[in-house]
């Protein structure tokens, strides 16, 4: 039963370790370069996967204030920094103040956008580089270009 | 190079496992990571500090915004990258005459009625992602991509000369060229007025605004410039693997 | 002014790089003097900046005005004080050089390559002044794509080569992704030395996160810095690249690597963690051993002298990483030293080499015969490098080997000494084989043909551009051996500042 | 013991490196190219000079150029040693100028700017090690020479030459970085940083007796210049330079500077007395009389002059090193005579061999048959260089021989003495033989007419002058002896 909790509980760890590996083996072991960047894309995807579900908290929402929260002036006067778990200091309108557990953590979701675009990015030369392959050699798989490569040379 | 994958595989996914009996669980609002100083002060104090609602943006814009800036520059590099890696020096490029107005005749007539009547939309869209950043899901980055759709999207349903005629892959690079220039100039005006590179604060000596409504203003500004690299490389991008980087043909 | 030198720094060859790419499409005549005036620029501010630091310690320069860990920081100390000059120097000489190589080699796609190339500089400065773990990433891909474009740049073997070397290094860069989010799961920081200080109050020694978080980065720069058994995407790559970008990319890329390495063993993990607690350092100087061995034999195979150059940056990459492993000051000194001194050399032999290639046309070192004659400068050039890769005195290189032996001896460790003076005995054979094959005539008896055909040809001394910052890079080399005292002074300060290596006494 | 700080010693260096460029300049006038090498020379032997007297009075030059390590300075620092070696080298290269002059024109060698400015930079590091203060400076001229000296023996960049500069800089780099280098290192930390020469050694209680004979060893082979057996076919291999090469640095400079960098290591780094203690040397004692017996029987085998001379040169090398190494003062003190003795005798001999190359273009000793009677001049001078290096009165190689035999004889070891003896006889029986075929055989063709046909004029002075320089060593050796006594006191 505890095992079954532990892992159940650690299930999204379980799945981005499956899906980075299946990307990783792709990465290396495939012969065909399209299969090789898709395996990248697998790969790094699995680690935003990962990233982002370090931000989640249970009963938690999307990290933006609400508009009214936002547009309340006791915000931004109240709300001192609190400590661990103790930001529900009452205003004086009753209101709950911002409560730190309310909120996904913002900081992974932030740097998932830069890993997006690097990832994007990074997939984007690969193609271009695959098509010029294509160009030059008339083939994307691996063994053949080296084929060619050699036939080249000697 | 199968039996190095397995090997590679392996090792690192047991590596992987036997390091994650040590993680928090899953959804847990105390772990370290969810409990930092770092991320209580971005929940707490971003709006007071920055006027934002959005976290996720005032952390992007402004707390991390030098790498946010980077990550601007990333697809402008990867804009660049394919450029020069597909324009082979043999390829002389031919100056295209001008696609007439029958291309777009020619093409099918639900197509084309369709686009016409989607890309104003798409793009009115874009153009709101971009700048309720502030306060919904959305920034220059999310919007640059709608935005970037729907010329690509043109291209897709005309033809990629159509697309280019409208912008062409020149005037992309330096629609992605004046982004990254908008938000690294907002960058330097900061430097320019004594304060440290990014620091928008320091915008309120020549803005009619305070410190924190200049902060907010700065983002604003930073995200436009982000949606320009981001529309203009997408469609780039898109417009140099369709044609192999001949621009011509397309899909 | 004065405070916002590290800005400068990084920000003109940033701002060149947009300027290039919307100028440049305009009036291609624009690329040159901007690339170079912006490194001339960031050259002074950095030489301003590390007499800053030398003066008055750590400086600090909070990006955004957000105080740590909320902001990301540059954070300069003599050790990364010192590699933006060598950055900046070495970006400054070989942009001088590209002058005639990259209309050769890149025609039509000069503003593409000076974006390129002052992106890659750009991205290589703000690794090595940046105090984040995450904003590192985001620069070593800045690097990392610039330079998969550059080396594409050329065709056939080329481009395979760059698509090996997106997979590797992609591989590499997630991998360092993935420690630093194991790093922020635990500690819930990305600033460097936050990250250390909450290890330490936290007690997240014992944790198994936090170690494979450090397998993860180490694995991750390995692969990026080509650490044998990881290096097979850097031959291929650099050797077949445009010699412009090889020029940069060989002797900076790896370089700055390690620097990463070295910041990340000593500021975020700390050398307690590093030697004391983990205690691999055996482990790591013999894989180091191994790589220098390999390297150096693998480049006694290679008939073609880009991809021996190449293979030697293999070894001096184990050289690098066994010294930094060796867990004492001299070998870490000696490690640091070597960075910067194998930086010149690499950058002198591939200069020496493109030089070579651009005037001859041959990349076979068989095909050599005579250069001493047609090229007499080219070759003095080549020479002082290789004197300094065998490591004779004064050159540079004889003074990293000797705090590096120094260093080995001290461990105790025979096996890295040993590994050295071997790999400093092929390097003699290596080097003077070329020497050998440029400084005797051709033998085959239609030598008198062959003579009146490249006469005709006009094989003679490359231009000034091309010799120039040869024989300044050649000059550095003496330099950098015979003031190692004042350099050394300023690393010796960086390296106390990490606190005690804790492994010896 | 006075010290004078002054500059002298790094002029005296450096004349001939600044030479290099006036030479390279005036490639197109070779009159003019050639004055500049005499200028220097000159220079070079004034300097020398004018120290002499300080050094004779028993007191010391210093001169530190900068750390260039912590507590490592490049510095230079004349003693008796030194000096003794540096007055023999500068005095040398003025006459073996003179002879290339001759024998280069003669043979209408190509790149005679290359030559000269190559000769000119050997030279600098030859004085550069003789007035080096530490180890550290030792090296770095020891590497400069070896680098230097290569495109010298490789001057005909023909097939033969390759082989023989690929033999050459195998040996020499490679022996220096493997053994020498790490030596130095090791050195370096057991001493606590210091590195100076000092009489007595600075290693005398910070090494084991395990480590110093390890270290000695190392220091020995590592200086494979000393040609010190296995360790010795690089000098063979260089013979394929033009003569004036041999003649100078591979009878003069560059074989030298290795047994006068194992006298220091000797003296200045481990301290006499401190390996006596020990017992390390005897190894040393066994690998030079090997080489000693070894390459004397070796050369009687060649029958090409030049690496007959080679062998020759081996074994006298390691009666240098033997000297050394028997660790008595007599023996001491003939060992750094021999440098001396030996140099002037093995240069007229080189000097013969080429004289005879250029005027008959003959290598071999087998063809020489009664060529005495039609280069009488060059005939007799090889015969007082041969019986000068056999050891017999009245030639400046007598002396050194005896002071060795005095010191095998104080260290009570009778096979030194036989060993000496032994090899005395086989000098006798490869080098005479040449001049006895020259003088007596008559030639085997009917070319019976005698007529006289020597080599130029500027090779026949400096032969001449260096065959009586062999005399007037044995007449005046006061000076060399109370140079190389120097050494042998106690600090």
């Amino acid at each position: 039963m505890i095992l079954v909790d532990f892992i159940v509980s650690r299930f999204n760890y379980w799945i981005y370790i499956i899906l980075m590996m299946m990307g990783l083996f792709a990465m290396i072991a495939k012969k065909n370069l399209i299969k090789k960047l898709i395996g990248m894309s697998i790969f790094q995807t699995a680690i935003i996967l990962f990233f982002v579900s370090i931000g989640v908290k249970e009963g938690s929402t999307i990290p933006i204030l609400a508009h009214e929260a936002a547009h309340d002036p006791a915000h931004q006067q109240a709300a001192p920094l609190t400590e661990k778990g103790e930001g529900h200091i009452q205003n004086g309108k009753g209101r709950d103040a911002l409560r730190a557990e309310d909120y996904a953590n913002p900081l992974p979701h932030v740097l998932m956008l830069t890993a997006i675009v690097v990832g994007v990015a990074t997939l984007g030369v690969g193609l271009a580089v695959v098509q010029k392959l294509h160009q030059e050699f008339g083939s994307i798989e691996e063994p053949e270009i080296l084929a060619k490569i050699d036939s080249d040379d000697g | 190079m199968r039996a190095l994958g397995t090997i590679a595989v392996i090792l690192t996914g047991a590596l992987l496992l036997y390091a994650s009996g040590d993680f928090p669980a899953w959804g847990e609002p105390y772990s370290p990571a969810n409990d930092s100083r770092v991320s209580r002060h971005y929940i707490l104090k971003s709006f007071e500090e920055t006027s934002v609602p959005n976290m996720v943006t005032a952390v992007l814009a402004d707390y991390r915004s030098y790498d946010t800036l980077f990550e601007t520059v990333v697809i402008f590099t990867a804009g660049i990258a394919i450029i020069s890696i597909l324009r082979g020096p043999v390829d002389k490029r031919v100056r295209l005459r001008r696609a007439s107005e029958k291309s777009l005749r020619q093409s099918n007539l639900i197509l084309a009625q369709t686009c016409r009547l989607l890309v104003p939309v798409i793009q009115m869209f874009a153009l709101y992602v971009i700048a309720h950043g502030h306060h919904s899901p959305g920034g220059g980055f999310q919007g640059g991509v709608i935005f970037g759709a729907s010329l690509i999207l043109v291209a897709l349903s005309f033809q990629l000369q159509t697309a280019l005629d409208r912008i062409s892959e020149k005037r992309a690079m330096i629609l992605a060229g004046i982004g990254v220039l908008i938000y690294s100039g907002i960058g330097l005006t900061c430097v320019l007025l004594g304060s440290n590179f990014l620091d928008y604060s320091v915008l309120s000596k020549v803005l009619p605004l305070s410190a924190i409504e200049a902060r907010s203003y700065g983002i604003l500004g930073v995200e436009t410039g982000v949606a320009f690299t981001v529309t203009a490389i997408m469609f780039a991008i898109y417009a140099n693997l369709s044609s192999h980087g001949r621009m011509k043909g397309g899909l | 002014m004065v405070d916002q030198y590290p800005a400068i720094v990084l920000l003109a060859p940033f701002f060149a790089a947009i300027a290039v790419s919307l100028l440049g499409n305009w009036k291609s005549g624009f690329c040159l003097p901007l690339t170079v005036l912006s490194l001339v620029i960031s050259l002074m501010s950095s030489i301003a900046l590390l007499g800053q630091v030398a003066e008055s310690g750590e400086v600090v320069y909070l990006l955004g005005g957000w105080p740590r860990p909320y902001g990301i920081e540059f954070r300069v100390d003599p050790l990364n004080g010192l590699l933006l000059v060598v950055i900046c120097t070495i970006a400054l000489l070989s942009s001088i050089y590209s002058i005639r190589a990259a209309a050769v080699e890149t025609p039509d796609k000069c503003p593409q390559f000076y974006t390129l190339y002052l992106l890659l500089v750009t991205g290589l400065l703000g690794m090595s002044m940046t105090g984040d773990a995450f904003n590192l990433y985001v620069l070593v891909e800045v690097a990392s794509l610039t330079s998969y474009a550059l080396i594409a740049m050329r065709s056939k073997r080329a481009v395979l080569a760059s698509f090996n070397y997106i997979i590797m290094g992609t591989i590499g860069a997630s991998f360092y992704l993935l420690g630093v989010g194991y790093l922020y799961m635990k500690t819930g920081s990305l600033n460097m030395v936050d990250i250390r200080e909450v290890l330490l109050e936290s007690g997240l020694y014992t944790s198994e996160t936090i170690l494979v978080a450090f397998m993860m980065i180490m694995v991750g720069v390995w692969i990026k810095m080509a650490f044998f058994p990881l290096h097979g995407w850097l031959p291929n790559a650099y050797s077949y690249a445009p010699s412009t970008a090889s020029c940069v990319l060989a002797p900076l890329v790896t370089k700055v690597t390690v620097y990463v390495m070295i910041r990340m063993m000593f500021t975020v993990f700390g050398p307690e963690y590093v030697f004391v607690y983990l205690g691999w350092s055996d482990v790591v100087v013999w894989m180091a051993i191994v790589a220098i061995l390999a390297g150096s034999i693998l480049a006694l195979a290679q008939t073609d002298l880009k991809k021996m150059l190449s293979y030697l940056i293999v070894a001096e990459v184990g050289y690098m990483v066994g010294g930094v492993w060796l867990a004492n000051e001299t070998a870490l000194v000696g490690a640091i030293y070597h960075v910067i001194s194998d930086a010149f050399m690499t950058l002198c032999l591939f200069l020496a080499a493109g030089a070579i290639i651009t005037k001859t046309g041959k990349y076979c070192i068989k095909d050599m015969e005579g250069l001493f004659r047609k090229m007499p400068w080219t070759m003095v050039g080549f020479v002082i490098a290789a004197l300094s890769m065998i490591g004779i005195p004064p050159t540079c290189g004889f003074f990293s080997k000797w705090y590096l032996i120094n260093g080995g001896i001290e461990a105790g460790n025979w096996g890295y000494v040993a590994a050295l003076l071997i790999s400093s005995l092929i390097n003699a054979i290596l080097f003077f084989r070329v020497i050998e094959v440029a400084y005797f005539k051709k033998e085959s008896t239609d030598s008198d043909k062959e003579e009146t055909v490249s006469g005709s040809s006009g094989v003679g001394e490359p231009p000034l551009t091309m010799l120039g910052p040869l024989l300044v890079t050649a000059v550095c080399l003496l330099l950098i051996g015979i003031f190692n005292q004042e350099i050394v002074i300023l690393i010796r300060q960086a390296v106390s500042s990490f606190g005690p290596l804790g492994f010896i006494g | 013991m006075e010290t004078v700080v002054s500059s002298k010693p790094l002029l005296a260096t450096l004349v001939s490196l600044l030479v290099v460029g006036p030479i390279i300049l005036s490639r197109r006038r070779p009159n003019l190219r050639e004055s500049w090498t005499f200028l220097a020379g000159f220079i070079k032997l004034g300097i020398v000079l004018s120290m002499l007297p300080i050094i004779l009075e028993g007191g010391v030059i210093e001169w530190t150029l900068w750390e260039i390590l912590p507590g490592l300075a490049l510095a230079f620092r004349v003693d008796g040693l030194g000096m003794l070696f540096a007055l023999v080298a500068s005095t040398l290269w003025i006459v073996t100028s003179l002879y290339s002059i001759g024998y280069m024109r003669r043979m209408k060698e190509h790149s005679q700017t290359r030559f000269f400015a190559f000769f000119a930079v050997a030279l600098s590091a030859t004085l550069g090690v003789a007035f080096s203060a530490n180890l550290l400076t030792m090296y770095l001229f020891y590497e400069m020479l070896s680098l230097s000296t290569y495109p010298l023996v490789t001057h005909h960049q023909d097939r033969e030459a390759r082989a023989g500069g690929r033999t050459y800089l195998t040996y020499l780099l490679g022996t220096s970085v493997a053994f020498a280098l790490p030596a130095m290192i090791y050195t370096y930390m057991k001493s606590g940083g210091s590195m100076e020469f000092v009489s007595g050694g600075f290693l005398a209680g910070s090494v084991s007796g395990g480590e110093a004979t390890v270290l000695l060893i190392l220091f020995v082979f590592g200086f494979a210049k000393a040609g010190v057996m296995p360790f010795h076919s690089w000098l063979p291999a260089a013979m394929v330079a033009p003569t004036p090469v041999s003649a100078l640095l591979h009878a003069v400079a560059v074989v030298k500077v290795g047994v006068f960098c194992v006298l220091r290591v000797i003296t200045g780094v481990f301290g006499v007395d401190f390996l006596a203690s020990l017992g390390a040397a005897t190894v040393i004692v066994w690998l030079a009389s090997i080489t000693v017996l070894a390459a004397s029987l070796l050369a009687l085998t060649q029958d090409n002059l030049k690496r007959r001379l080679a062998f020759s040169t081996i074994s006298q090398l390691s009666y240098i090193v033997l000297g050394a190494a028997m660790l008595s003062e007599s023996a001491l003190t003939g060992s750094i005579m021999h440098i001396a003795m030996h140099a002037m005798g093995k240069i007229t001999l080189f000097f013969c061999a080429g004289a005879i190359f250029v005027a008959t273009g003959k290598k071999y000793v087998s063809e020489m048959d009664g060529i005495g009677w039609r280069m009488p001049f060059t005939m007799f001078a090889y015969l007082l260089g041969a019986l000068s290096i056999i050891g017999l009165p009245p030639f400046g190689g007598a002396w050194s021989k005896w002071f060795l035999f005095l010191g095998s004889v104080e260290t009570h070891n009778i096979y030194l003495t036989l060993v000496l003896a032994i090899s005395s006889l086989l000098n006798i029986a490869y080098l005479l033989p040449v001049a006895v075929r020259a003088f007596y055989v008559p030639p085997g063709k009917g070319n019976t007419k005698i007529d006289l046909h020597e080599a130029p004029t500027a090779c026949v002075i400096p032969l001449t002058l260096t065959a009586f320089g062999c005399l007037a060593l044995f007449l005046f050796p006061e000076i060399l002896l109370s140079l190389a006594r120097l050494m042998g006191e106690p600090s």
